[in-house]
């Protein structure tokens, strides 16, 4: 085992594919020589050379649309999309396209695509480097979105993304990018759509993504404290999310907490919240909770304030908690 | 100009005669209520295809648009694929999920129709970099409406392809009309090819004359195949017919669809072969006529195939 | 009363408030003579002139935010994006800078901008022209979302769109533009926020949008003659959304169905659905039922198998009641 | 050249030297971890937001960037506002919502900056559209990089502005970088100007001076205001510091950094106030005491200004 940061398993999911498989190349803005605004890609310039690790001008639409085609024609592009929010000036691309064109042309050929995104504040960036967008992906058959939380999880859900023939959507969070954590010195990977239990628990499951995955285990603590012992459920993947490992969760603690950084409405949350009341209402034993961040965008100074945090999964967890059939 | 065997000759004329009249066709089954959905005939603007799909290989790539028929034809899909596609057939070359907007066949290099205006120029970006990549000596041509240039993707297609010296050719085929609007009312430039400026990418204004569009894109294809990068070629086509089969074209002036219609480039090309004996009356006729039997084989073909089961729906998404 | 097409209603209008208000402008591709390309603006240019029915290139980033400026300097754009699908191509317009820039500006000022659009199946026009998208707009702080379903709604929802001084996003269904329907002779609005109960029933509470009050009104027939009375909650806006009567509605039926054209996952439907038994669980006699499109694009040749109708609303109705506890 | 009066030259003068004392003060009280977020400052680029920005009215409207304190401030925003906007105060102009990446201030015509490379192009037009529907003789100014011009929106809003003949006035402040990328990594022409004759507006590519870029953008103030529409002026800018404060530009030559510093702007300007007596040593020391005065007056403004109440958080998204 090594301890590594989130970013560098980022890096060495990169390295690791690139190294395997000629075919893979890195395209984004300032990803050459500069190693990219978030270090992802440090050094690979080095290794691979300009034919592989692909500085763009600034034009998301076109870099999009060129890994679309590049996939078509044999390539395994990784695109970096330096924030979330500029998922916003190359949708067509995403959307229209890189989901539809397996399946429009007939399931007749693949489209391995990674699109790798920071997304989530932290960095009291303001309204247009702070959102959450992954419900928008999660909406679109024919994506396959990922939210590791750990750097454990990053790389092994990266190098799953880059080896799947299809195009995944791995969002990663900016707030993350520095935390350590260990990783094992060999290779290994994490299967797409597979959650992992962080922590397990009696009392009340909470399913939670991302940077959530965090403030809820912190919430684990204080609740502990209280002698409440929520199961927390690391989702990792949310299109397609692992039904299983959630219902049998609630099949256990028969309490629900969803908890996310994006704001609640369409969220992926929603859907969560849905799918466990429509398919095993009678497991429940209160009304499912949703965490999730307040609606309206996020503000440069009211960051903190903004921001879902333990105090709110506690909040949940408490409230899920009163009412016992 | 190039010079050319007669055999090459009549062959570039008998494509451009099997796109007028597939086309032709087309709007009689579409009119029949036959296909589905929408269709954009290419009708007047047939030289362009051909002229400049003549250049390619069959393992070069090809990305086109919503008025894509005679792209697709002249890349080399078969009439009766082709048609069973716009039929909506499973047995299509996308199992008749496309249809015509979307119409796609790897096999044969065609990246496929789009049905966003601009959308697909930076896709043929991709394929023009992996064969780059490869370093096959494959080129990617991408074709595209004046209209579209105005999409923001014209410009970072254009750019990305300047700054990677990617093998593609630009193809605009300027009609002068996007859907309804002419060109003059969105934007304020006649030749679309001054555009390439901005990415120092050579461009050339044709006109609808086969030879001066198969000479400028032979050059073209050329230079790309010998590494030296993008160009644009803006061909000044014109479109006989309204946006979509079905649109009368009331907001247009006859008098223009006429003189459009007095400079017929395979009219033109005719004349020539005419001349130059190359055609006479009795070969015109088999040409015709074989035409005309293929495409009603191929309209047959499309009617007997069998349409996709309700299963077929949610096969395979995903690889 | 008068009958009128559903096209006619969104033009009707549209010719009404641009009457009202000299600083109402209409913005879209092909919109000028043509008439637009479903017609929305026929002999609008006679009337208003070009300089407020307004022809643009095949641009629609560059509409979006030249209306965005317009709406921060006073006017009061309407555009039209001529599918739904191509609002992939203006999404940082519409949702990093429409949506919050009143909000990050400090709420100093209006940004009253309409953005009408068509969106669903109908067409057999495949997989880039069918799409609803219309959860992405409302998982977005800032926007106002709404999907009138008749002539009446969406003459009076898009009156109201452009007399609000946040921007509406406005949801057309391609297959209900021809709808005929009556409206009154004297004006009115449709107040937005406001469902409402197309068919009363005691039964079941459907709640719809768009194409799918008519799929479920159709339904409801065949339903009545099994002794199955449905109530149909026509949402019309879908954010915000009217809590107060499906939460009636539920109160009394204790079943619930939702049903619209979009995939389910991530679509409106789990937010009501996740809303519901999260306020109000003890209500409910049985799991929330949803009916949405297939997880797939929208292909070319089986459109019809593919879009939800009103066999689907049967299917969940009786599902929802095969369990009374 | 322009005539100037000596008064207008100080002020000019002054308002350069404030912009710059500004963005030094910023860097240190970012430092000291007092703003949070990013900044991003524009030193060395100084001439431009006040040569442009002083052929416009109060009622005239500006949009620009990230690297957007020199336009805000050579628009008219006081020191004091601006500052509370950047510490995330609510008496700010944005109440402390927006920070430096996208202040605003309607009041001033600064329709805002933008976290959007190319975000705030469009916009602009949209403010150009309002004036000239209204009929007043408003005229909007756009700033932006270099590197945005690579961007869709940037070709699209040329061309819409270029159709409709609109009041407005787009500025490339062409600084080389783009981030860490330098121009010739991201496109293959040098003055970016030449974009313009895509959409037939007139461009011209002036230096860093001061008065080049005075004359240039008066003429294009005065074309606008006269109704003859767009016009693009890039200006050959530099970057002396890193993209954002903290970057410490080890991508780049010092050599370059240290050129781009010997023709500083400022100094450029000041030499020749001192060369034609317009400023002695004793004005300019008072010139810049003052601005210094009022900086720290402005610091401590913010410092002291109210932070925002936690409900302020969910105050007014409607209007
Ligand atoms: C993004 C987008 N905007 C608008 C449309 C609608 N549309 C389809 S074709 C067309 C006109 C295209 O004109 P041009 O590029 O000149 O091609 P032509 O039809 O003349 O071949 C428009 C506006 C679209 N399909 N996609
Ligand atoms: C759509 C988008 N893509 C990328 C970025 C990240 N980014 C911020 S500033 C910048 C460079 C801009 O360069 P330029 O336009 O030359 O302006 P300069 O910073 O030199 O003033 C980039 C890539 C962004 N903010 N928005
Ligand atoms: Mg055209
Ligand atoms: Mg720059």
């Amino acid at each position: 085992m090594k301890e590594i940061r989130y970013i560098w398993g980022v890096k060495e999911a990169i390295y690791e594919e690139m190294e395997k498989d000629e075919q893979v190349v890195f395209i984004g803005e300032d990803v050459g020589s500069p190693g990219g605004s978030f270090g992802a890609s440090k050094g690979l310039l080095e290794t691979f050379g300009s034919e592989r690790i692909i500085d763009t001008p600034i034009s998301e639409a076109g870099i999009v649309g060129m890994a679309a085609g590049a996939a078509a024609c044999g390539l395994r592009p990784i695109v970096e999309i330096m924030f979330m929010d500029f998922m916003t000036v190359c949708m067509d691309g995403i959307v229209n396209q890189i989901a539809k064109m397996r399946y429009m042309f007939g399931s007749r050929y693949s489209m391995p695509i990674v699109i790798r995104t920071p997304g989530g504040g932290g960095l009291n960036a303001g309204p247009q480097h702070s959102q959450c967008l992954e419900a928008w992906f999660a909406h679109v058959p024919g994506l396959k979105v990922v939210m590791p939380s750990t750097p454990y999880d990053v790389k092994g859900l990266l190098k799953s993304a880059i080896r799947d023939d299809n195009p995944v959507i791995v969002v990663e969070n900016k707030s993350l990018h520095a935390l350590k954590g260990e990783i094992p010195n060999d290779e290994y990977v994490v299967e797409i759509g597979k959650a992992d239990i962080k922590k397990s628990g009696t009392d009340v499951t909470v399913v939670a993504t991302s940077r959530m995955v965090h403030e809820s285990l912190k919430a684990s603590e204080k609740l502990s404290k209280q002698g409440i012992e929520i199961e927390v459920i690391d989702l990792r993947s949310i299109s397609p999310w692992d039904k299983e490992t959630v219902f049998n969760s609630v099949g256990k603690t028969h309490h629900l907490v969803i908890a996310h950084e994006a704001v609640k409405q369409c969220g992926i949350g929603a859907e969560i919240s849905a799918v466990v009341a429509e398919e095993i209402m009678d497991e429940l034993d209160a009304p499912i909770e949703r965490v999730g961040a307040p609606f309206v965008p996020v503000p440069f100074n009211l960051e903190q304030v903004y921001l879902p945090d333990s105090e709110n999964v506690v909040t949940a967890v408490e409230k899920t908690m009163e009412r016992l059939f | 100009m190039t010079k050319l065997s007669k055999k090459t000759m009549i062959l570039f004329y008998t494509q451009m005669i099997r796109i007028r009249k597939m086309e032709e066709k087309l709007m009689e089954v579409f009119a029949n209520g036959e296909i589905p959905g929408f269709i954009h005939v290419c009708i007047g603007q047939e030289a362009t295809p051909v002229a400049v799909c003549s250049q390619l290989n069959d393992s070069d790539y090809m990305a086109n648009t919503h008025r894509g028929h005679g792209h697709a034809l002249a890349k080399g899909i078969k009439p009766d694929m082709f048609m069973a596609e716009l039929f909506g057939r499973s047995n299509g070359p996308c199992r008749g999920r496309a249809g015509s907007m979307h119409l796609a066949d790897m096999n044969l290099g065609i990246l496929g129709a789009n049905g966003i205006v601009g959308g697909g120029i930076p896709i043929a970006n991709g394929a023009a970099f992996a064969s780059m990549y490869k370093k096959t000596d494959q080129v990617t041509v991408c074709f595209f409406g004046e209209g579209a240039t105005d999409e923001g993707t014209f410009h970072e297609a254009l750019n990305i392809a300047s700054v990677m010296k990617l093998p593609i050719i630009f193809v605009c085929e300027n009609n002068g009309w996007a859907e309804f609007t002419p060109q003059s009312v969105h934007m304020t430039i006649k030749d679309v090819s001054k555009r390439a400026a901005s990415y120092k990418i050579p461009a050339k204004t044709v006109s609808n004359d086969f030879f001066e569009i198969y000479d400028a894109a032979a050059a073209f294809v050329k230079r790309a195949r010998q590494g030296k990068g993008p160009s644009l070629l803006e061909v000044q086509s014109s479109r006989w017919h309204g946006h979509f089969v079905g649109d009368a074209q009331k907001y247009r002036d006859k008098k223009e669809i006429d003189t459009a219609m007095k400079s017929d480039c395979i009219a033109n090309f005719k004349k020539y072969l005419f001349e130059k004996k190359i055609l006479n009356k009795k070969i015109n006729q088999k040409i015709l006529t074989d035409i005309d039997q293929e495409i009603d084989a191929a309209v047959e073909f499309a009617r007997t195939s069998p349409l996709p089961e309700a299963s077929e729906l949610m096969e395979e998404l995903w690889a």
